[in-house]
């Protein structure tokens, strides 16, 4: 049965990539298991300079769920390009980026720097960060913004470019309009939904940020949703996310309109999880009756 | 080499109010070493809970954690019985480096669910020759346990907030009385106590073994950072780069 | 323990009330339970006319959570005011009447019609249902139309309004500023998320809506976000509500800022989760060392 | 009077292919009628599941319930065992209304998972020495269940869709060549089925039970409707009003 999908600038033995900050620069989970099973590996954000990000704590569980506030923590674009990028060389799967910043110019310059690297096949423009005060959420909540920074960054940028979007909006097809409009190249989605805890023993919310994103299996309902209603009206690629834990849940992303599907939180519960669902995939197409992942693709909106 | 195993519950006892004892197999080629934890995940929770290595037998080939029931996942945890699988991830973390240090007199300073890695540690310690003298802060007597098995390896000292059992007051009001000299101290426990120990041993050298909420526990998430002294704008990560650290090397908040 | 809050036309002898469209008009839970117990009941929507709703399935499971596209089917406000109302009469216990609707006229004739009931002690407008194409969410999502509603509602309604604000948006203290500054007594959040979810052997959407609103345990961290986040910019009293199963989460809407709360998804998975809930609740402020649900209001705010 | 309770699991065994039959006990003052169901509670799981009551004991103060996986939810209800307790809504719905109708000979025409509720059905319809003939339709020979009970009430025709068991074909393929006069149908079981039988039989009277997802399964969520022929702006809810109607009471989509 054939896996392979072809996104642009992407060429993919099978459709499922660990999402953006959920799998660093790659080492841990090498120790896991051979990276080459993946079908691409989306690294974590990289920002101009250095980040120390949020104070801690950074993470709290909820059900079928979890906040996370790290606040873009990263060691700046030129030490992921140096350090980090070159570890994912010897392996036979695409490496994108994820380009995250607090201003126009910065996001430009991080694609400019990341132009320079041959590591990696394409950029995903994060445009969608929650937790940080000046990091990008405006931009993925106002579509005229989110215009101006992924037309920006198609001009600094060699790679093609998959825009992140946040479903914290009412509107998520005017805001992929808009970044289509502006020569997004492919879509990603969806980041994380704003929440909070409280810590009911000190009276305060338990991330020290005080909001976190929500992921994980609560909010698929969300993100299926906002694939389909993007798939109806827009034709250009999409990467599925938010929730996904089985090759079941690979296939509604793909059946909502999703041409890939990246895994986020999954592999914080199970180190194992992208190799896994990879595994269960054939079965799992063929039992609902399709013979590649091409051919599920969109498929639900035929019903 | 890290990996995810299931495991088989060997045993799972109360060992003091709230606190459980549970032995699980030690896989092979797997080496846990003292400070190091494994991180466990549990049915209907997103996370996994890291739980340090309490001890090792070598010779049974298990390994034990001890836990004390604190929210939902603890609890979840406390209501697994003998027989039934879990799934771990092991070795996590680092350790104390007693291999590559030159230490006489080792004091102990644990504090509540700070205690487990410490009597493991302790072993090992003992076992190279190295005199260990104990001192271990409760809430209360209730939910005091392994003394016996610490005082096995040296001078121990037992310490109740509430007076209810050892010395009422903290493991900080022992070790002001202690007049040995000690040439490293190896401290676990909740941050407040880790403060006051580190300030009050600033003059030695110590190994400290932090907590902090964790997401990924292998080191991708950059959930479970701590400053450094250093430079409070560079980080390590609790879950990879610790739970050990210097005692000096990191800020604690 | 006190559990009695007072608000705006509402005197609660608790903080617990069944939420709209979770408990038809109180008679199918008055089998199981004495609806004395109750802080309050909130009944389900009134349009002007009957409404069918939409075609079935109208519900679907997720991941801690629930899909539903009821399509506000009701018998219409005269029927209600006539036929429903009456039976909770008998009980001591406020009942708050949701007003929904297509167009301003109709939510104003809907609340002009309840005025003339004296079995009701507030209103809440619904002006975030998900699930009708002209079902008021558009009110929902932009302020200014909200604004509007909310006046107009306010001049026809002899009863404190308590406006209900729906969670997808990007801003939700600009959607509550708004109904604030057009007069309303109080907020209720949060209504449903949408979402949707496909049935892999059908390829379809389960709901014949397509889409349907999220409710249950998976979407608390997005309502006490939301709570939060109002409590600090306004002083205006809230009625919590989104995922609530059990005290401690009760609790923990009082510190992010709820008044009082409301209890829906919860009622279908255990008919007596409203009054098991009440009776926790003392115990469970108790041990978080609160002397009666007044004090708990608002102190998550103070850590 | 409808309440929640918990109930012990008497006994829980595999009847056919993925159909288990579950015996709980019937609590006091607890009266269970044909076609009427009981809405459970799975752990896990926000909504309950409605299953229909498939028999009565009153001997032995129990009831039965069969069900097939068909999802999560039955797959959750199949680990059961024996001993384990239920969170069960019960009774629910509307039933046959057998005892306000004047039947001589009853024809029951049950496909699938819909075949339940009409043993119980059956067994009193013959308790009141009415004389009962049964068609039970099923996907495979491998997933017939409780023949032999059947043929206990009266002549019992099976018809399997592949033909491995009984009579190749539906369950009309039966009742057209039945040359007996029935005075009254009851018919349970998938949509297209209902939909052939009542058309079949659109000249008899007949009561016909129907599924729809549900949210509470009491009445108050409008989940579970269903359009009146009468009037199709105007709807039933099954939970309540049902999951008994008059045959041509309602417009089957
Ligand atoms: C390296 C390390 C070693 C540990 N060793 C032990 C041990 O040997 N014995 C023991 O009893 N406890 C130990 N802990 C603490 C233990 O992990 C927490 O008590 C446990 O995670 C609480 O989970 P819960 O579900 O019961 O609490 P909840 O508060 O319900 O948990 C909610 C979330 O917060 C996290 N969390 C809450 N408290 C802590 C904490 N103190 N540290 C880290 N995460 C926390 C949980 O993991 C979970 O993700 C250790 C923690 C770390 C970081
Ligand atoms: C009044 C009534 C009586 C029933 N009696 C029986 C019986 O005696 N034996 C039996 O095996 N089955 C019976 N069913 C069908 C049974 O309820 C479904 O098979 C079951 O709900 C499927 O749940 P799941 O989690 O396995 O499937 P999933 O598809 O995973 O369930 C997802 C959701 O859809 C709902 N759902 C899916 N299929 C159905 C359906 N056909 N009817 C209602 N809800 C559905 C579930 O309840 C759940 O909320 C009855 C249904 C109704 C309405
Ligand atoms: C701990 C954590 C860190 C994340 N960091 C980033 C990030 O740096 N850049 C980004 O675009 N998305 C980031 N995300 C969002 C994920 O990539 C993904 O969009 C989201 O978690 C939904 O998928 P999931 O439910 O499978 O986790 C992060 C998510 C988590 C949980
Ligand atoms: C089946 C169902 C029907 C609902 N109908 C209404 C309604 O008529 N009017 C309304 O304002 N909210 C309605 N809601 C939203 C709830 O009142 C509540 O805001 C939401 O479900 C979040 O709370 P919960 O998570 O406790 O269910 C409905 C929710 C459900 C699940
Ligand atoms: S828990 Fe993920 S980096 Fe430490
Ligand atoms: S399931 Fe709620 S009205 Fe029928």
């Amino acid at each position: 049965m054939s896996l392979a999908v072809q996104l642009p600038g992407l060429e993919l033995k099978n459709p499922v990539m660990p999402a953006s900050g959920c799998f660093g620069f790659g080492k841990e989970y090498s120790q896991f298991y051979d990276l080459d099973k993946l079908g691409a590996i989306i690294v974590k954000a990289a920002t101009g300079e250095a980040r120390y990000g949020n104070p801690t704590p950074r993470v709290a569980e909820t059900e079928s769920g979890m906040l996370n506030a790290i606040g873009l923590q990263n060691p700046g674009v030129e030490t992921i390009v140096k350090e980090e990028l070159p570890f994912l060389r010897p392996f036979h799967t695409p490496v994108i980026a994820n380009v995250a910043g607090s201003t126009v110019e910065e996001y430009v310059y991080v694609a400019k720097t990341l132009n320079k690297s041959d590591d990696i096949s394409a950029l995903e423009l994060n445009i969608s960060c929650p937790n940080v005060k000046e990091g990008g959420v405006q931009f993925g909540t106002d579509p005229e913004l989110a215009k101006e920074v992924t037309y920006k960054v198609k001009e600094a940028s060699d790679y093609p470019v998959y825009v992140k979007l946040s479903p914290n909006v009412s509107n998520i097809t005017a805001m992929a309009k808009a970044v289509a409009d502006a020569g997004a190249d492919g879509l990603s989605m969806i980041n994380t939904l704003t929440g909070m805890q409280i810590n009911l023993k000190q009276r305060k919310p338990i991330i020290a940020n005080q909001t976190g994103g929500l992921s994980g299996p609560a909010i698929k309902p969300i993100a299926i949703r906002m694939i389909y209603e993007v798939k109806q009206a827009l034709d250009i690629p999409i990467i599925g996310m938010g929730g996904i834990m089985t090759a079941e849940d690979v296939l509604e992303f793909l059946l909502a309109g999703a041409n890939a599907v990246a895994v986020g939180t999954a592999n914080f519960q199970n180190p194992l999880a992208c190799p896994e669902i990879i595994q269960q995939l054939p079965e799992t197409l063929k039992k609902y009756g399709f013979r590649s992942v091409e051919e599920a693709i969109g498929k639900g909106h035929e019903g | 080499m890290i990996s995810k195993q299931m495991l088989n519950i060997e045993s799972h006892i109360k060992i003091a109010e709230d606190t459980f004892e549970v032995v699980l197999p030690l896989p092979d080629e797997i080496e846990l070493k003292p400070g190091q934890f494994v991180h466990i995940a549990l049915k209907g929770h997103m996370l996994r809970r890291p739980v340090s290595v309490a001890d090792v037998d070598k010779e049974a080939n298990t390994f034990t954690i001890i836990f004390k029931i604190f929210g939902e996942g603890t609890l979840a945890l406390s209501k697994y019985r003998a027989g039934e699988s879990l799934d771990v991830i092991l070795p996590c973390g680092s350790f104390y480096p007693i291999e590559n240090i030159n230490v006489n007199h080792a004091l102990i300073v644990g504090g509540g669910i700070g205690v487990p890695p410490l009597y493991y540690l302790g072993k090992q310690l003992k076992e190279k020759g190295v005199k260990v003298t104990s001192v271990l802060g409760f809430q209360s007597g209730s939910q005091v346990f392994y003394e016996d098995k610490f005082r096995a390896l040296g001078d121990t000292f037992v310490a109740t907030n509430d007076g209810s059992y050892g010395h009422k007051g903290f493991v900080t009001d022992i070790i002001k009385d202690l007049n040995k000299p000690i040439d490293y101290y190896f401290s676990c426990g909740p941050t407040p106590m880790l403060q006051a120990v580190t300030k009050q041993l600033e003059k030695e050298k110590g190994y400290i073994s932090l907590e902090e909420r964790m997401g990924c526990g292998v080191g991708t998430c950059y959930a479970c950072v701590i400053p450094l002294r250093e430079n409070p704008k560079q980080s390590k990560k609790i879950c990879k780069d610790g739970p050990v650290f210097y005692a000096n090397e990191v800020i604690l908040s």
